[in-house]
């Protein structure tokens, strides 16, 4: 399986993300430039955390423009995997991939350390790997973060099972404990904390390790079948 | 000739702004008491060189770049440019 | 406000040079050197080249002092930053820069582009900025202002440093009266190298182009290396203008652009335009080369209209570089500018005749031989008297300040600011992107791994001004002391320093004394601790309303960890693990938080310090930490030994302690004396420790379940709730943050 | 009473304007070549119990707190609160 780290202006976790799916996981990747347009080639798209467009008029809104969201919006519809990483997840809102917006933190701060996240929905090509309802570690490290949407559409998040990861106790004001939530197709996945800042005991967790092997077995499997 | 128009935008209605809770508190902190309550919103100046369907084109870059429906309202003026 | 009109006779006349920041000999120097008078531009290069800030001309003498060599050195002070070698062909790159004067205008903007400027220095050498650490001084908590400063600067820092992807790994903050009207912030950044890519900022060979990268200059901080060198005073808001305000993204594209650019062979040199912008990169890149430079500014990008030469040479417009390229080779060098969708153009290029000329609308600006700029700024060696606190201060007993109830004392120490958690300000900074931090703010040293080999880099940043107040000298060893101390109990072997200056007005024989006596401390500490000083910053004038800051020369120290399996936490481990303290108590109060508590000022004897007793301890325990046989290490440092305990407890590990200590209470738990750690060891290993450490004593047992323990002479003195303590301890910051005065 | 107050924030003429800069940039990526320049500002709404001094008032609260006057200028807008 063969990933595509997408690097935009001002992403500072694309080196991150490569780090974890290369050289931890041992799976083929490759950072690509926003400017590229060979995204077919890959089969997995990971957009990853920073300041893409240094989160200038309001996060992720910029890159989520660009043409290269246009080819991961065909990507997408196409079955691929896409994981959203932090202001990955913010273009992902941003650009209509997933429902919803994050809004500034309710404390109106940047905010850094390790969460403790509930697997919600183990059901995902992102998390079968997980048990349903176990405690993970993931750090965040942002500053908008806040998870909106309405009354209408977090029913709908609820009746699709939708809802992948919640925080155990909400840092940033997300409307229902809201970290991370997957398309109703299930394969575009967006989550403010940091899976791949989760891969060495080293730095405090490897529980995002499954995460990604999830995603790799899936695609085997799939390729197996197929 | 050069239009100055300018956007703004306001979180919905319904939406928490608590950057304008905060403004509220720290200025009754501060002694004004009168103020009853505060909202933030962002304003958008842009020289346009004037063309055909101004408002239209307008609407469009809100829709598309400016503004987040999901979470937020808009609203544009358009002037004659001062020059400076 | 200046004009640019003013002839070379009018700037003579009126002694418009002396607005400028120079004096009346230093305008003489100018003539001579120039065997004419110098126009309104030239006056204006030669004044913030000839700045405390750009050209070092009252502390040179002093800096000559420090030990500077060493054989992994690979850059002493002199470049951007210092380099000291590391193996496996690579090498570490830091430096640390202070920011007090803009921080204290306009505090956001002011720390955010002092953490931009630190970074540029990094990777103008050719490194990747790997972590970024800050180093603050604010005065008292409970003021509003005070509250607004440090608000603003923690913002600002987290405001770029997050967004360009540099984790801010550590640092310090302390809260004393003296900083009030003039905080301090330094920055402090780390870079990783190859050492067949370091750049020198050099431009050497005749012909070679010169450009410019990055955004277009505007009029921003013109003058700021000036107004970095001159007194904060009361109509500081004059010097408003002179804020400049970064943009964290374009400093990320510039990072990535510059890091690529170096593998290019037409790259001859390059160099950030920090202080004094295109001015000092451009004049000191020739001085190095020992060649000239001529520029033409109708080139220079330009973001505002009608700027004149004299404001595009001054101008601090933040997020530029200066690059020197082989001849005909600009191309590919401007490509990879673009693309990051940054703009680079050729100003100028580099010519025989040692000189800096500067043209202008067609007209030569400026025409001045380039080593008088850099190098022929005055030297000045400024009187030095002892201060008269000084002898008052030597003269007085070491007197145990009176404590009845030292649980309540515990409480209201871990509630200092000084020493309480500093999470509300660190939860604010990306700690850990880049995916290497393996400790990050919260113990003692922050612990960066280097991914593909089997080691990691410990830094920390400290200065007790409190100490240097009392007794210079005593002060400045102990602030080099106390870093390596940290890196030590990390489990790192202290490789190198940088250092930050910051002191009130030199003019001022009792200040510059402080000056000289620091600086004579910490260098000898230097030479003590094997650890040479490669870098640094000056940051005078630290003063308002004519009181002078505390004296502050920040210590930011690098450590090298030899294997990963040496890293070592501060916290306590494991139920059932032993407890040591390396050192004796002596009634040592100076300077303490307990004498300020107590007295509510600061006086006596600073604690004393013997280098030798150091440097054993330190090297003893770094041999059995490499041993394998330390769970945890930690210093003693402000609060004495109980507040070292309790925060090793503050984990949330769900652990306590029973220790036992004999000797009068207050001295056991609250005295600073120095050169002292708090280690735990398992069991099985005590008999090896002991014997590695000679000065180490077993005083208690880590125990499960969250009570603090501590009997003196057998009575129990402690015991206190884990919980509660270490809410006290978290909560002490946020609550003064949020109460009203 | 209740008045609606609204205070506008810009920053200094001359003071580098980042955002700004971006957002004019994407603009023009997008295709909107007639976008000059752009300048981004915030305002904020406040709800004000009537009272004495209004004006000076909320001159006193943009210097202490709603505006850095070092880099940026105000102004604000009084309007009679519509009952919402
Ligand atoms: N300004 C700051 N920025 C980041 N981290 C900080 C800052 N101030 C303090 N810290 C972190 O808080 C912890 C405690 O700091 P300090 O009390 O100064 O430690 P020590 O006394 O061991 O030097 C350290 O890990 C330090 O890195
Ligand atoms: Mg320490």
């Amino acid at each position: 399986m063969k990933f595509a780290v997408i690097v935009f202006p001002g992403s500072n976790c694309d080196r991150d993300m490569y780090h974890a799916v290369k050289d931890v996981l041992g799976a083929e990747a490759d950072l690509v430039w926003y400017q590229s347009s060979n995204l077919k080639e890959y089969d997995g798209i990971l957009l990853p955390g920073g300041f893409s467009y240094g989160d200038y008029l309001r996060s992720g809104a910029v890159a989520a423009t660009s043409d290269m969201m246009k080819q991961i919006k065909e990507q997408a519809k196409a079955g691929k995997p896409v994981l959203g990483v932090c202001n990955g997840f913010q273009i992902l809102t941003e650009s209509g991939l997933l429902p919803g917006a994050l809004m500034r933190n309710k404390n109106l701060s940047f905010m850094c350390h390790q969460e403790n996240l509930i697997v919600e929905n183990n059901e995902t090509l992102f998390t079968s790997g997980y048990e349903k309802g176990e405690v993970v570690k993931f750090p965040i490290a942002h500053g908008e973060g806040n998870y909106f949407c309405d009354e209408k559409t977090l029913n709908e998040l609820k009746t699709n099972n939708q809802i992948v990861f919640t925080y155990q106790s909400n840092p940033n004001g997300s409307t229902h404990d809201i970290a991370g939530i997957v398309n109703k197709e299930g394969n575009v996945l967006g989550m403010m904390p940091h899976p791949e800042r989760a891969v060495e005991k080293l730095l405090g967790s490897d529980d995002g390790l499954r995460l990604f092997q999830s995603v790799i077995q899936n695609w085997r499997n799939s390729y197996v079948t197929n | 000739m050069m239009k100055k128009v300018t956007v703004y935008i306001t979180l919905k209605q319904g939406v928490l702004d608590p950057e304008g809770k905060a403004i509220g508190e720290s200025l009754n902190a501060l002694g004004y008491q009168e103020i009853v309550d505060a909202r933030v919103g962002k304003f958008i100046e842009l020289q346009v060189d004037e063309g055909p369907n101004l408002e239209e084109r307008m609407n469009e870059m809100c829709d598309r770049l400016l503004a987040n429906p999901i979470i937020e309202d808009y609203r544009f003026q358009v002037e004659e440019a001062v020059q400076s | 406000m200046l004009q640019t009109e003013i002839s070379p006779e009018q700037i003579e006349q009126d002694k418009v040079y002396q607005e400028m920041g120079l004096n009346d000999e230093e305008y003489e120097m100018i003539k001579g050197i120039l065997k004419r008078r110098p126009n309104f531009t030239e006056t204006g290069i030669f004044s913030v080249m000839w700045s405390e800030h750009c050209s070092y001309k009252t502390s040179k003498a002093l800096l000559r002092k420090f030990p500077t060599k060493g054989k992994n050195v690979l850059q002493g002070p002199g470049e951007g930053a210092g380099i000291i070698d590391i193996g496996d062909n690579q090498a570490v790159v830091f430096k640390v820069e202070s920011h007090n004067h803009p921080s204290a205008v306009e505090p956001y903007q002011g720390a955010a582009t002092g953490v931009g400027g630190i970074i540029r220095d990094i990777f103008s050498m050719g490194a990747r900025p790997i972590a970024s650490m800050n180093s603050l001084r604010f005065g008292n908590l409970t003021n509003e202002r005070t509250k607004y400063l440090f608000t603003e600067v923690v913002a600002g820092i987290a405001g770029y440093g997050n967004c360009v992807g540099v984790p801010t790994v550590g640092g310090e903050v302390q809260f004393d009266d003296s900083y009030e009207e003039n905080p301090l912030v330094n920055a402090m950044a780390i870079g990783l190298i190859n050492h067949d890519e370091i750049q020198k900022g050099i431009a050497a060979g005749i012909g070679n182009t010169i450009l410019y990268a990055g955004p277009p200059t505007g009029r921003d901080g013109i003058h700021g290396a000036t107004f970095a060198s001159d007194d904060l005073g009361e109509d500081a808001a004059k010097d408003r203008p002179a804020v400049q305000v970064g943009d964290p993204f374009m400093e990320k594209l510039l990072i990535e652009a510059c890091l690529e650019v170096i593998h290019s062979d037409a790259l001859v040199g390059m160099q950030d335009m920090g202080a004094a912008g295109l001015t000092s990169s451009a004049s000191e890149m020739a001085s190095k080369a020992g060649t000239g430079m001529e520029m033409n500014l109708d080139l220079v990008p330009q973001r505002e209209q009608n700027m004149t030469a004299y404001e595009m040479m001054l101008s601090e417009s933040q997020e530029r570089m200066l690059l020197c390229v082989k001849r005909g080779r600009t191309k590919e060098i401007i490509e990879v500018f673009e693309k990051y969708g940054l703009k680079a153009v050729p100003v100028g290029e580099v010519i025989e005749e040692k000189v800096f000329r500067i043209k202008h609308h067609g007209e030569v600006v400026a025409n001045i031989p380039v080593d008088s700029l850099a190098e022929d700024a005055p030297v000045y060696h400024l009187p030095s008297k002892e201060a008269a606190y000084f002898k008052e201060f030597q003269a007085m007993e070491n007197k145990t300040p009176d404590v009845e109830n030292h649980g309540g004392m515990l409480k209201k120490l871990l509630q200092q600011p000084t020493i309480a958690s500093k999470e509300w300000v660190y939860d604010q900074y990306d700690s850990m992107v880049q995916t290497n931090t393996v400790y990050g703010p919260g113990s003692d040293a922050a612990v960066i791994r280097i991914k593909g080999i089997d080691k990691a880099l410990a830094i920390t940043t400290d200065c007790n001004s409190r100490y240097i107040y009392l007794d210079p000298e005593t002060g400045g060893k102990i602030a080099v002391a106390e870093a390596a101390r940290n890196i030590v109990c990390s489990g790192a072997k202290p490789i190198g320093l940088t250092d930050g200056l910051n002191f009130g007005n030199p003019t001022n024989p009792e200040i510059f004394w402080q000056m000289e006596k620091s600086v004579e401390g910490m260098s000898v500490a230097c030479t003590a601790l094997g650890t040479p000083v490669i870098s640094g910053n000056v940051s005078l004038y630290n003063q308002s309303k004519g009181k002078s800051i505390f004296p502050t020369p920040v210590v930011g120290m690098v450590g090298l960890h030899e294997s990963l399996e040496h890293v070592t936490p501060s916290f306590f481990q494991t139920a059932g693990d032993l407890v040591y303290v390396i050192g004796e108590a002596n009634p040592e109060f100076g300077g303490s938080e307990l004498q300020h508590i107590v007295n509510g000022r600061y006086e006596g004897k600073a604690p004393a310090i013997d280098l030798e007793v150091e440097a054993i301890r330190q090297k003893q325990l770094l041999e059995a930490i490499r041993s394998g046989v330390v769970e945890s290490a930690h210093d003693v440092a402000e609060g004495g030994l109980a507040v070292a305990l309790a925060e090793s407890v503050f984990a949330g590990k769900g652990l306590g302690f029973t220790i036992g200590l004999s000797g009068d209470a207050t001295v056991e738990l609250f005295s600073e004396t120095q050169s002292r750690f708090v280690v735990t060891v398992k069991e099985e290993k005590r008999a090896e420790f002991e014997r590695l450490v000679e000065d180490a004593k077993l005083i208690g047992i880590v125990t499960a379940g969250n009570t603090l323990g501590v009997k003196v002479n057998e009575e129990d003195i402690l015991n206190e709730n884990v919980d509660e303590l270490e809410k006290l301890w978290r909560g002490a910051i946020p609550c003064l943050l949020k109460s009203k005065a």
